[in-house]
């Protein structure tokens, strides 16, 4: 069944969709390290880096592996592994 | 309080789109289309009509601000011709597709080259698979009424389709004729208000219109066009009888209107202006005792192939007049539609007014002759100049 | 630091399906934070309309139109158009105030929704269109636009024996619309999130036609490592290569200047794009983007 | 049905005049139908216009090819155009000019139109003064009708005058 137009009515339900199986490399986040200057965050493609109990946090759900984090994070709070699977 | 004016087609057309209240119009001019822009423009301008006028630089632009404006949720009206509708093309396919009841005037004329304002139907026949309902008329009143029933019918839930409400240019669009303006509350009350459940762009209830229709969807989408052209039909009937019944005026069953049909073994099967012209040939023939029918087709999509067939039950010899021509084929569109249905038939085929050339009653009574001698399938370019 | 600078709402979902290190996620991700919820948005055909709507999954969170290629300010001004008539008859939207966004890539924008940009710009709407750029038709395998820079080699452009890649420059869409007249007109870059989002702030906020065209690195298009995306848009920047400005009711503004421009040979050494560049291939980039700097006292 | 088929050039408002006779004729109580000959002509190049006028709804779309009446609202047009191309036997020929002209096989009325134009309106614009002869010699439609028509298709100080005009040109033919 497709809807009328084929709207979609559901906002932001691409979260279906979890992109994390993409990735190669795995960024790892240091909580103790990082100083939650938000660079990591605001440059996420994914939008996969969220705060949660005033920390950032990935969430490998989404994380593709771009490890655009690991280079932005001025504090070397966030490292990268080959992802395991 | 309804009024009666002697006005054009193209005027016709902008009291029609006023009295239905619309909210935005996006139009671009082009011959022979202009005048119902410029009046809409003045309805605006002088507070006759509460709309947005959007002043695009193209016809490309007019269809898509269309699509935009009616996504919104917007009543929205355009109008073009010729070269204009078919710059639209691409989007035409978008706005059925994503199932916006846009209403849009057609002043039909011929397609370069040469260049040439003149009428013909070659560009909305050519528009034929685009998804849109498209309506024929005969005169100027029918032009107002037509667009009055086409937001009815184009915003019904059953159809949310796009409709092209078809008149000749010139022809048409530049006589003045007679027409009844009905009282603008009754208008309004006929059509209600555009109030869409299906698409919307409301930050409150984000949605997505217009996305990547993936293999997995995109032919079920299309059906689901086809399915609301198979409803149309009925809505478009319903439309016709309610309208009669509040206005007093009806167009055959809405579809098809038939004339003299009954007994008569030769029946011509046109669309547009020329069926005046062809009843006025009937009606002379008919004083020398000689029967001929009219089947004027008043929706050319949906084709109402089932009416069509039962209209023409009792005909021998089916004369289609074609406004246009598919080259490389020697036919026109209305025949090549309509041939398969009427295999029981002797069928022929007439190129007519092709670029503004006149028809004159003499050439009906030549088609006539013609279609009752031919042998079946042929094709007869009529007013051609010899050498 | 204590101050959250970025409001953690997000109106681009994950799931989208651009690729590892996607720039344009990137600037939408930026551009919606600034614009907030009341925000619908028009989309032109390309990577971002396609990698964020394979039905039936959209990464929106705002009201969302996608059109055609070449018509994404058309199909705003008819929504703006129709915001505006329906809170004026039918009292919709509760008087809120709408931001009117749509995002075309540089092909959709500066090639073949080049007309309609012009006239929506002109018509006066009230409207932002953002132009991310990532310099060629990403969607279709990276072919050339008229925003592809000097030299670049893209699969139209490709870097042969005898033509160096694109032989023409990049076309300067900045200053074009800025010649319409509106009262704002912006460059950006997804490298400055506190520069791009202020800029979308405030032509959200001005009454007309708005304009920011930001640069948008795409990894897959320009050859160089995902993670370097952001990397890649500082450079543009500090090399002189994009730089940053505003135009706002035809004051013209540098909003980012670099202490000492570095050489773009910086720039062009990490991107596959630019792999068949000589020295003195280099040394005619530089001097290009060097009087360009100078045109805009960089 | 009568038809009647309007000669002027291009600003002369031949298609006005087609069209305020078309209305003229509906106050009487008939239908009409007026249009032009649509060409790709600019102003001051010949053009012509038609109108039809019935007991009974209209219903022909083709152009005018046999008319009853024939205005022409320029005399210089005679030298250029057969003007009484296709006019029916009997049928009649108003022309806008100071001499005396003689056709075969039609009736010719002539008036100084432009005369009178000049004298009321100020302007050598001829299309009602035509309208007001025509309906004079021919009494298609009536005066009354006329002058309504043209008021609702000029603003009211313009259309007043031209309504006097029309009626200083009918009088004037009233008769002869």
């Amino acid at each position: 069944m497709v809807t009328i137009g084929a709207i979609i009515y559901e906002p932001g339900n691409s979260i279906n969709n979890k992109t994390g199986s993409w990735r190669v490399f795995k960024p790892i986040m240091d909580k103790d390290k990082c100083v939650m200057c938000e660079n990591c965050f605001i440059f996420c493609p994914e939008g996969c880096i969220k705060e949660k109990d005033g920390k950032f946090e990935i969430d490998y759900d989404y994380c593709k592996g771009c490890l655009i984090c690991v280079e932005e994070c001025p504090v070397n709070a966030i490292t990268s592994i080959r992802e395991e699977k | 309080m309804s009024k009666v004016k002697i006005i054009t087609g193209t005027s016709a057309a902008a009291e029609a789109a006023r009295l239905c209240d619309v909210d935005v119009v996006s139009a671009y001019p082009i011959t022979p289309q202009t005048t119902c822009v410029e009046k809409l423009a003045d309805f605006v301008a002088n507070g006759e009509l509460d709309a947005e006028f959007i002043k695009v630089e193209s016809e490309h632009s007019a269809i898509s601000a269309c699509v935009g404006a009616s996504a919104t949720g917007a009543r929205t009206f355009t109008a073009t011709s010729s070269q204009g509708l078919a710059l639209m093309h691409e989007v035409l396919f978008i706005a059925s597709g994503m199932r916006l009841p846009i209403v849009m005037m057609n002043a039909n004329r011929a397609l370069s080259a040469p260049i040439n304002i003149w009428n013909d139907q070659q560009d909305s026949i050519s528009q034929r698979d685009t998804g849109w309902i498209q309506i024929y008329v005969e005169d100027n009143q029918e032009t107002l009424d037509s667009i009055i029933q086409a937001f009815k019918i184009a915003e019904n839930e059953n159809v949310l389709l796009p409709v092209m409400v078809n008149l000749d240019g010139f022809i048409l669009t530049h006589t003045v004729e007679p027409v009844e303006l009905p009282d603008e509350e009754e208008v309004r009350n006929f059509v209600g208000i555009y109030n869409p459940k299906h698409a919307y762009l409301d930050p409150d209830k984000p949605i997505t219109q217009g996305p990547v229709g993936v293999p997995s969807c995109y032919m079920e989408s299309k059906h689901d066009v086809q399915l609301a052209m198979d409803n149309a039909e009925k809505v478009i009937i319903d439309v016709n009888e309610e309208f009669a019944k509040k206005f007093g005026r009806k167009y055959g069953n809405g579809l098809i209107e038939t004339y003299n049909i009954e007994n008569a073994e030769t029946v011509i099967v046109a669309m547009g202006s020329i069926c005046g012209t062809i009843k006025e040939v009937i009606d002379n023939l008919k004083q020398n005792g000689k029967e001929y029918g009219l089947l004027r087709i008043r929706t050319y999509r949906p084709l109402p192939t089932n009416h069509i067939r039962e209209a023409l039950k009792n005909a021998k010899n089916v004369a289609i007049l074609d406004k246009n021509i598919t080259i490389g084929l020697n036919k026109g569109a209305l025949y090549t539609d309509l041939a398969g249905i009427l295999k029981d038939k002797k069928t022929t085929n007439y190129i007519v007014g092709l670029g503004g050339r006149d028809i004159k009653p003499e050439d009906i009574e030549e088609i006539i002759k013609h279609a009752e001698k031919a042998e079946d399938g042929e094709t007869k370019w009529i007013g051609l100049n010899k050498q | 630091m204590a101050e959250k600078q970025f409001p953690r709402e997000e109106y681009l979902a994950s799931g989208h399906r651009g690729c590892a290190g996607c720039g344009a996620a990137i600037v939408v991700r930026q551009a919606l934070k600034a614009a907030g919820k009341d925000t619908i948005v028009a989309n032109a055909t390309g990577c971002l309309e396609v990698m964020t709507t394979p039905y039936p999954e959209t990464a929106w969170r705002v009201p969302w139109i996608h059109v055609a290629f070449e018509n994404a300010a058309a199909a705003a001004s008819g929504v703006e158009s129709a915001v505006k008539v329906l809170q004026r008859k039918r009292k919709k939207y509760a008087d809120k105030k709408i931001n009117i966004i749509a995002f075309g890539g540089d092909g959709g924008t500066s090639d073949i929704g080049f007309q309609s940009l012009s006239g929506a710009m002109e018509r006066g709407h009230n409207m932002l269109y953002i132009m991310y750029d990532n310099e060629a038709y990403m969607n279709t395998g990276i072919q050339r636009s008229s925003s592809t820079p000097l030299l670049a080699s893209t699969t139209t452009s490709p870097a042969g024996s005898v033509i160096k890649g694109e032989d023409r420059p990049k076309k300067d869409m900045a200053m074009i619309i800025a010649a319409h007249g509106v009262p704002y007109v912006a460059t950006a870059c997804l490298s400055y999130p506190e520069d791009f989002m202020k800029k979308v702030k405030k032509a959200c906020e001005i009454e007309g036609p708005a304009f920011i065209h930001v640069l948008q690195p795409c990894t897959t298009g320009w050859g160089y490592n995902p993670k370097n995306t952001v990397k890649m848009g500082r450079l543009a920047v500090e090399t002189g290569v994009f730089p940053l400005y505003e135009i706002e009711n035809g004051e013209f503004r540098i909003t980012y200047k670099p202490i000492k421009r570095k050489p773009i040979k910086e720039y062009t050494q990490l991107q596959k794009r630019y792999r068949h560049l000589t020295d003195e291939d280099i040394e005619i980039l530089q001097k290009y983007i060097d009087e360009k700097c100078k045109l805009l006292g960089l | 049905m009568i038809e009647i088929r309007f000669h002027g050039r291009g600003g002369q408002g031949a298609v006005t005049a087609a069209q305020i006779l078309a209305k003229a004729a509906f106050y009487d109580g008939k239908f009409s139908q007026a249009f032009p000959f649509f060409g790709v002509e600019r102003r001051g190049a010949p053009v012509m216009a038609f109108t039809r006028i019935d007991d009974k709804k209209i219903r022909l779309r083709s152009q005018i090819y046999e008319p009853d009446y024939v205005i022409v609202q320029d005399p210089t047009l005679l030298d250029i155009i057969d003007i009484k191309g296709g006019l029916k036997k009997g049928g009649k020929i108003v022309v806008n000019t100071h001499n005396n002209l003689q056709f075969s096989d039609c009736e010719v009325y002539t008036i100084d139109a432009t005369g009178i134009a000049l004298e009321v309106l100020g302007l050598p614009i001829v299309n009602t003064a035509m309208l007001g002869a025509f309906t004079g010699v021919t009494g298609e439609v009536t005066i009354e009708s006329l002058k309504k028509a043209i008021m609702d298709t000029f603003p009211k100080k313009l259309g007043e005058k031209n309504a006097k005009v029309a009626e200083v040109a009918y009088n004037m033919v009233k008769g002869k």
